[in-house]
């Protein structure tokens, strides 16, 4: 079993070690008896069946005692709960965002991120939206999962006191790559998260553009923490969207409104593929798939991930 | 299983239940045009079942039926309406 | 006893007919309680074939044997067929059509035409699904819950799948509806409440649950169509719909829908206990009241599957709460066969050991419903292979082991034939063992956070998957061994005689297979002070 | 060989059947009023407003229709019961009418509401907001699945006034007539609810 790495754990493994008692014992108790029974009652030992109707007092005796064993392991699951749904307020808010099929983590400075970056010991709360359909994000280690819903806004929040790297997954059925869906979750010690959080160097070059940095890096990980890259792969294979490689300036076919038609791939038409998803399909791709990223992107970001795709053109 | 013998509902019957239908209708119409606040949905409720609990028991014949279809039809009204309930528990303490 | 060897049986019986027409077109309620079996057979490999493809891909991690889109469709298919097509009309559909009526001492159910009618769209229902597999954008991909918006957004081909599943249920409502009136007005004269048998009663409360829950799924696949092809927006965000709704909407039947499953497993189960314990149930009342318990509270759990959707706080205190209270009739009826046992003068035959098998494998699957009722457990465990475990365990565990408990049961009284019991034993203990090596571990995976309807895993997880799929090889083997053998004994078995076990029910009274309304004269019950069975 | 001679009869059963179905008729429905006042708690402004573009009268004339015509059958089958055959029919018939009426009413209402733009999925209600996207889609949702029903109604109707034609259906033998005349009660008794949470409450 794992161990968990949240200050909720205990409260939920406590329940599970009571609930699991209490059904242990009924397990092998009433298989116990009624393997003996079996032996004891067979016909070569007992020819002769006696008839027994009932009995009243036995009837009410398994009645209350579950009842009330039942009561206590609602009391334990519901008390590890409590605890779950009340956030401190002075924790600090990260906004998780999931869509097909990334994570991205806004921290309150601007920064974000695809791996889940938390200090040691300083309560962390997660706003988990959606920007397309339901998701989730469950971290086993921590003992916690909030289902991500588009157009409501669900939270999470823990302390985790253990640094260390552990797994954060999808689990809410979200289609083609659901199971590709996952994130890390890394719990650094104060200091160290500290340096992580204040360094904004690629906040700097999302600001700068090129300037002094190297080229088209605001782009990338634009890509990266936009979630593009769960779709189209930077080195030439085809997931669900078409490659990135060496796509900018070639010519294209798309299928527009049911027409085919031949388009070079420049900057318009990126722009429209980006906040227009379906208006110009690839050939051989689905509409539908992806999203519009009118809400997420803006045109100078569109601008820096242009600047990257020019990149991968060439080497 | 006895049969008890079937009752016959008379044509004036039938008539004085849909003068009250048509009744209730009026009351329904008055009442949603005065401004009742949130009052007018239960008020306007409240005539519904009214009128359909008129329909049930003298056009649908249950007053006159056997207990089994009374307390079945009970028993779906009461289930929806724990349905309804057990759902806004989640909707009203969002 | 036997003076009937004049009479034909039902299978002689054709009213004229030939072929296959004398199948399709007979209104006879064993007759059409055996074309279910035959059509949910079929299914049923077709079922396991798809779960056997989904434990080879997880054997290992990344590509084993199909892609992802692939994958997703597979898991889907399976749930939609095991649970539309397979379990939920199974146990009624074949045993209680077969074995109501003569149980009750009745020619016949209530509509026969009506009884035909239902099989006639179930088959429409399910050639209805079939079609969503091989037209337009393929299987449909989004699991057997349909849950918005994926469920609109996808671009397979969703809209025969759901459609499908709505004439299913549509089926099964009439099915319920025929049940109840057949109860309610055909029993024999002297056949009062208290005197049913177990199974009766069961088919009785499942056919309520299948009246009051099925119309709301019917609404809810009506509205995913609407939604799909006019953008309705009632589960849209993007056009202030509430996805949440759906799966409100959704569970208020399939939760009760779990005890269209269970519940007439559970009547079965009574039945062969005493008959086998060659003795009256242990307290009647109380498993009938238990029976009923089940089918009234088992309609207000539903939003235990959403603890993690965000809903209120309140709604999780109270779902919660319900469903431990829903545990209870279980726990009674659990106690009530173990006593039961107490003090007979038991033959372990096959259906008793199947009905042991029962036991311990629902009582697993009970006991991690458990779990999963606590909230802060199950937000754990909530949509991974723990669930999954569950209800395999409860279902197949559950329902699945009654399904081959009935069939060894009332195999002879169908067929008048019996099967070989030492095939039968062995292939029950080969998916004994298969059962818990495929399923057990999933508990474990589960509680370490492996997610389900997941195609490709973590290695950390890699170990136990192997272990389980070679589990599913074994428990597929069993089970070859088991339908083969029935299907050898229905054929060529030993003449069984009229009643073999020496039951109690009045199914025992008729020859064997049953002539083609069952009794020459109603059975008169009014002086018999027999114990209900 | 001997055909299934045993012709059971038992118009009790065939009531009871037919109860049980209404009952799945009306969950079918409260499954939409579920979905209703979750929408209408969520919007209650929206709602309020939308529901103030429907015709009232048109409404109310169709809730006269259908409660008069639920009186016709209702004493259809009075007459039925008295051996009034013709009488029993000329009911029925009036019945059938007031039916179709209702549908036509229900054509122009529609109609008038597609010529506003406003069907599901237009442009138009997705401008106007999401609260009356979801009025307009409930009142399209659930009152055309009651016109589905009325039609259904009007087709068991016109089957019993030919087995009455026919003579299948008489005095003694009319469990079918009263089946189909509870089936067209259900559908006034949905529409009871439908009027006010539609066209009233503002
Ligand atoms: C036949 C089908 C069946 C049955 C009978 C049950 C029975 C129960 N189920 Fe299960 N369930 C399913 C089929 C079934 N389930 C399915 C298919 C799913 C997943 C759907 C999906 O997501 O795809 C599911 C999912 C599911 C969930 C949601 C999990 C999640 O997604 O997070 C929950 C949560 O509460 C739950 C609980 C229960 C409980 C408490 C019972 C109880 O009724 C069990 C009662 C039985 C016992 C408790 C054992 C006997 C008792 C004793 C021996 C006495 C001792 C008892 C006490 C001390 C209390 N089930
Ligand atoms: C009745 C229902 C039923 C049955 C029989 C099975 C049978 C099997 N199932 Fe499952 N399964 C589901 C219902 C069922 N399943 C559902 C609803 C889901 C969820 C889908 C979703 O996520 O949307 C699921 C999902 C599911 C998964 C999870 C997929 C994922 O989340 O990634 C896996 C993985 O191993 C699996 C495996 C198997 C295997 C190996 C078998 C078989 O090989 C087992 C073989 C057979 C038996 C154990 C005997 C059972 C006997 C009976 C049921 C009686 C039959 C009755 C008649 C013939 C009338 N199934
Ligand atoms: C859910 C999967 C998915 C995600 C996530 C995704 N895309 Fe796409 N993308 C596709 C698919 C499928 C296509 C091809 C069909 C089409 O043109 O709509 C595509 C096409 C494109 C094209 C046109 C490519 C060409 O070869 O003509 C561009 C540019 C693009 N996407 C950019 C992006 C950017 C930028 C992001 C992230 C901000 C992104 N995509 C995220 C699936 C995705
Ligand atoms: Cu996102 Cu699963
Ligand atoms: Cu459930």
């Amino acid at each position: 079993m794992l161990s968990g790495a949240s200050n909720l754990a205990s409260g939920v493994d406590k329940a599970f070690v009571i609930i699991f008692v209490i059904s242990a014992l009924f397990l092998v108790a009433i298989t116990v008896v009624m393997l003996y029974f079996v032996y004891r009652y067979r016909e070569k030992r007992n020819p002769v069946p006696t008839e027994i109707e009932g009995n009243n007092k036995l009837e009410i005796l398994w009645t209350v005692i579950p009842t009330l064993l039942a009561l206590v392991m609602f009391y334990y699951g519901w008390k590890g709960w409590i605890p779950v749904r009340n956030p401190p307020k002075d924790a600090m808010v990260i906004t998780s965002v999931a869509r097909m099929w990334s994570f991205t983590f806004d921290y309150p400075n601007g920064k974000s991120s695809n791996v889940l970056y938390i200090p040691q010991g300083e309560p962390v709360k997660l706003n988990i939206v959606a920007t397309d359909i339901l998701h989730s994000v469950y971290i086993p280690a921590f003992r916690v999962k909030q289902d991500a819903i588009p157009g409501k806004e669900n939270f999470l929040w823990f302390i985790s006191d253990k640094p260390g790297t552990y797994d954060l997954f999808c689990t809410e059925y979200c289609g083609l790559r659901h199971s590709y869906m996952n994130a890390e979750v890394k719990v650094l010690p104060l200091p160290e998260f500290e340096k992580w959080y204040n360094d904004t160097t690629d906040l700097v070059a999302a600001a700068e553009g090129e300037g002094g940095v190297k080229k088209g890096l605001a782009g990338a990980r634009l890509l990266e923490n936009k979630g593009c890259i769960a779709c189209h792969s930077l080195d030439g294979t085809k997931l669900v969207g078409p490659s990135f490689k060496g796509i900018y300036g070639e010519p294209v076919v798309v299928v527009s409104g049911g027409k085919e038609r031949t388009v070079t791939i420049d900057d318009a038409y990126i722009k429209t593929s980006i906040y227009e998803p379906d208006a110009d399909v690839v050939k051989g791709y689905k509409p539908g798939q992806m999203i519009s990223y009118k809400s997420e992107l803006n045109e100078k970001q569109i601008a820096d991930i242009i600047e990257y795709l020019k990149t991968l053109n060439g080497k | 299983m006895s049969e008890h013998k079937t009752h016959i509902t008379s044509y004036t019957t039938h008539f004085m239940v849909l003068l009250a239908l048509l009744i209730l209708t009026w009351a329904t119409v008055s009442i949603t045009n005065i401004n009742l606040g949130p009052y007018s949905v239960t008020a306007a409720l409240l005539i519904a079942c009214l009128k359909a609990t008129l329909v049930l028991l003298y056009f649908m014949h249950l007053k006159f039926d056997s207990k089994i279809l009374k307390i079945s039809f009970s028993a779906v009204m009461v289930v929806f309406a724990l349905v309804i309930l057990l759902t806004f528990f989640d909707y009203l303490f969002r | 006893m036997s003076e009937t060897a004049a009479q034909l049986n039902f299978f002689q019986e054709t009213q004229g007919r030939k072929g296959i027409l004398a199948w399709i077109l007979s209104t006879d309620h064993k007759r059409i309680g055996l074309m279910y079996m035959y059509t949910i057979m079929v299914f049923f490999i077709v079922g396991v074939l798809l779960g056997l493809g989904i434990k080879m891909e997880l054997i290992a991690p990344g590509l084993t044997v199909m892609g992802p889109q692939a994958y997703n469709s597979f898991f889907t298919v399976h749930g939609v067929i095991m649970i539309f097509v397979i379990v939920i009309p199974g146990l009624p559909a074949i045993f209680g059509n077969f074995f109501l009526p003569i149980m009750i001492g009745a020619k016949d159910v209530a509509f026969p035409k009506l009884n035909l009618f239902s099989w006639y769209l179930f088959i429409i229902g399910i050639i209805t699904v079939l079609i969503s597999l091989f037209t337009f954008g393929g299987p449909p991909d989004t699991g057997w819950t349909f849950y918005a918006p994926y469920s609109f957004k996808t671009t397979t081909n969703m809209f025969p799948a759901v459609l499908g599943a709505f004439i299913l249920g549509f089926s099964s409502i009439l099915t319920g509806l025929n049940f109840i009136t057949t109860i309610h007005r055909m029993r024999a004269p002297g056949m009062r409440w208290m005197k049913m048998p177990l199974f009766a009663w069961s088919i009785y409360g499942t056919g309520w649950i299948q009246l009051f829950a099925t119309p709301i799924v019917g609404i809810t696949l009506l509205m995913i169509i609407a939604e799909r092809f006019l953008k309705i927006g009632f589960f849209d965000p993007a056009l202030g719909g509430d996805p949440i709704l759906y799966q409100h909407l959704f569970w208020i039947y399939s939760h009760p829908a779990v005890y269209i499953m269970i519940l007439p497993a559970m009547g079965v189960i009574s039945e062969i206990i005493p008959t086998f314990a060659r003795k009256g149930i242990f307290g009647y009342n109380a498993v009938v009241i238990s029976t009923m318990a089940i089918a009234i509270v088992g309609y207000f759990v539903w939003a235990h599957h959403m603890f993690t959707s965000g809903m209120s706080t309140t709604a999780q205190f109270v779902f919660s709460l319900l469903t431990f209270f829903v545990a209870i009739p279980s726990a009674i009826k659990v106690f009530n066969w173990v006593a039961t046992l107490y003090k007979g003068s038991i033959r372990l035959e096959v259906p008793l050991i199947w009905a042991l098998g029962f036991l311990f494998l629902f009582m697993i699957g009970g006991f991690t419903g458990l779990f999963l009722g606590a909230v802060a457990t199950d937000v754990h465990v909530h949509n991974t292979t723990f669930v999954v475990a569950h209800f395999h365990y409860i279902i197949f565990g559950g329902m699945g082991s009654a399904f081959f408990a009935a069939l060894h049961y009332w195999l002879p009284k169908m067929y008048g034939r019996m099967y070989n019991k030492y095939w039968a034993t062995v292939g029950w203990a080969t998916f004994f063992i298969g059962f818990n090596v495929l399923y057990f571990p999933m508990f474990i995976l589960g509680y370490q956070g492996m997610p389900r309807r997941y195609y490709d895993y973590l290695d950390q997880f890699h170990g136990l998957n192997i272990v389980s799929t070679l589990g599913a090889f074994i428990m597929v083997a069993g089970i070859f061994v088991i339908i083969l053998n029935l299907i050898r004994g229905a054929r060529h078995g030993e003449q069984a005689t009229m009643n073999p076990w020496e039951g109690r029910s009045l199914e025992w009274t008729v020859p064997s297979p049953p002539p083609l309304e069952n009794f020459d004269e109603i059975p008169d019950l009014t002086k018999s002070s027999a114990h209900p069975a | 060989m001997e055909a299934n001679t045993h012709v059971h009869r038992d118009d009790v059963a065939s009531k009871l059947g037919m109860w049980l179905f209404i009952f799945t008729e009306i969950l079918l429905f409260g499954g939409m009023f579920i979905v209703y006042s979750i929408f209408r708690y969520n919007h209650p402004v929206a709602f309020h407003l939308a529901g103030e573009e429907l015709n009232d009268t048109m409404g109310l004339i169709n809730t006269i229709i259908l409660l008069v015509s639920s009186m016709t059958v209702a004493m259809s089958i009075t007459a039925m019961q008295r051996g009034q055959v013709r009488r029993s029919m000329q009911l029925l018939v009036i019945t059938i009418i007031l039916g179709l009426a209702f549908l036509v009413n229900k054509y122009f209402e529609w109609g008038a509401k597609f010529d506003h733009h406003i069907y599901p999925g237009s442009s138009f209600l997705r401008e106007l907001g999401t609260g009356d996207t979801l009025f307009f889609g409930l009142y399209f949702m659930m009152t055309g699945l009651h016109a589905l029903h009325i039609i259904v109604g009007l087709i068991i109707l016109v089957w019993v006034a030919f087995y009455i034609q026919k003579k299948r259906t008489r005095p003694d033998k009319y469990v079918f007539l009263e089946n189909g005349g509870l089936y067209w009660h259900l559908v006034d008794l949905i529409w009871i609810f439908l009027f006010p949470l539609f066209y009233l409450i503002h």
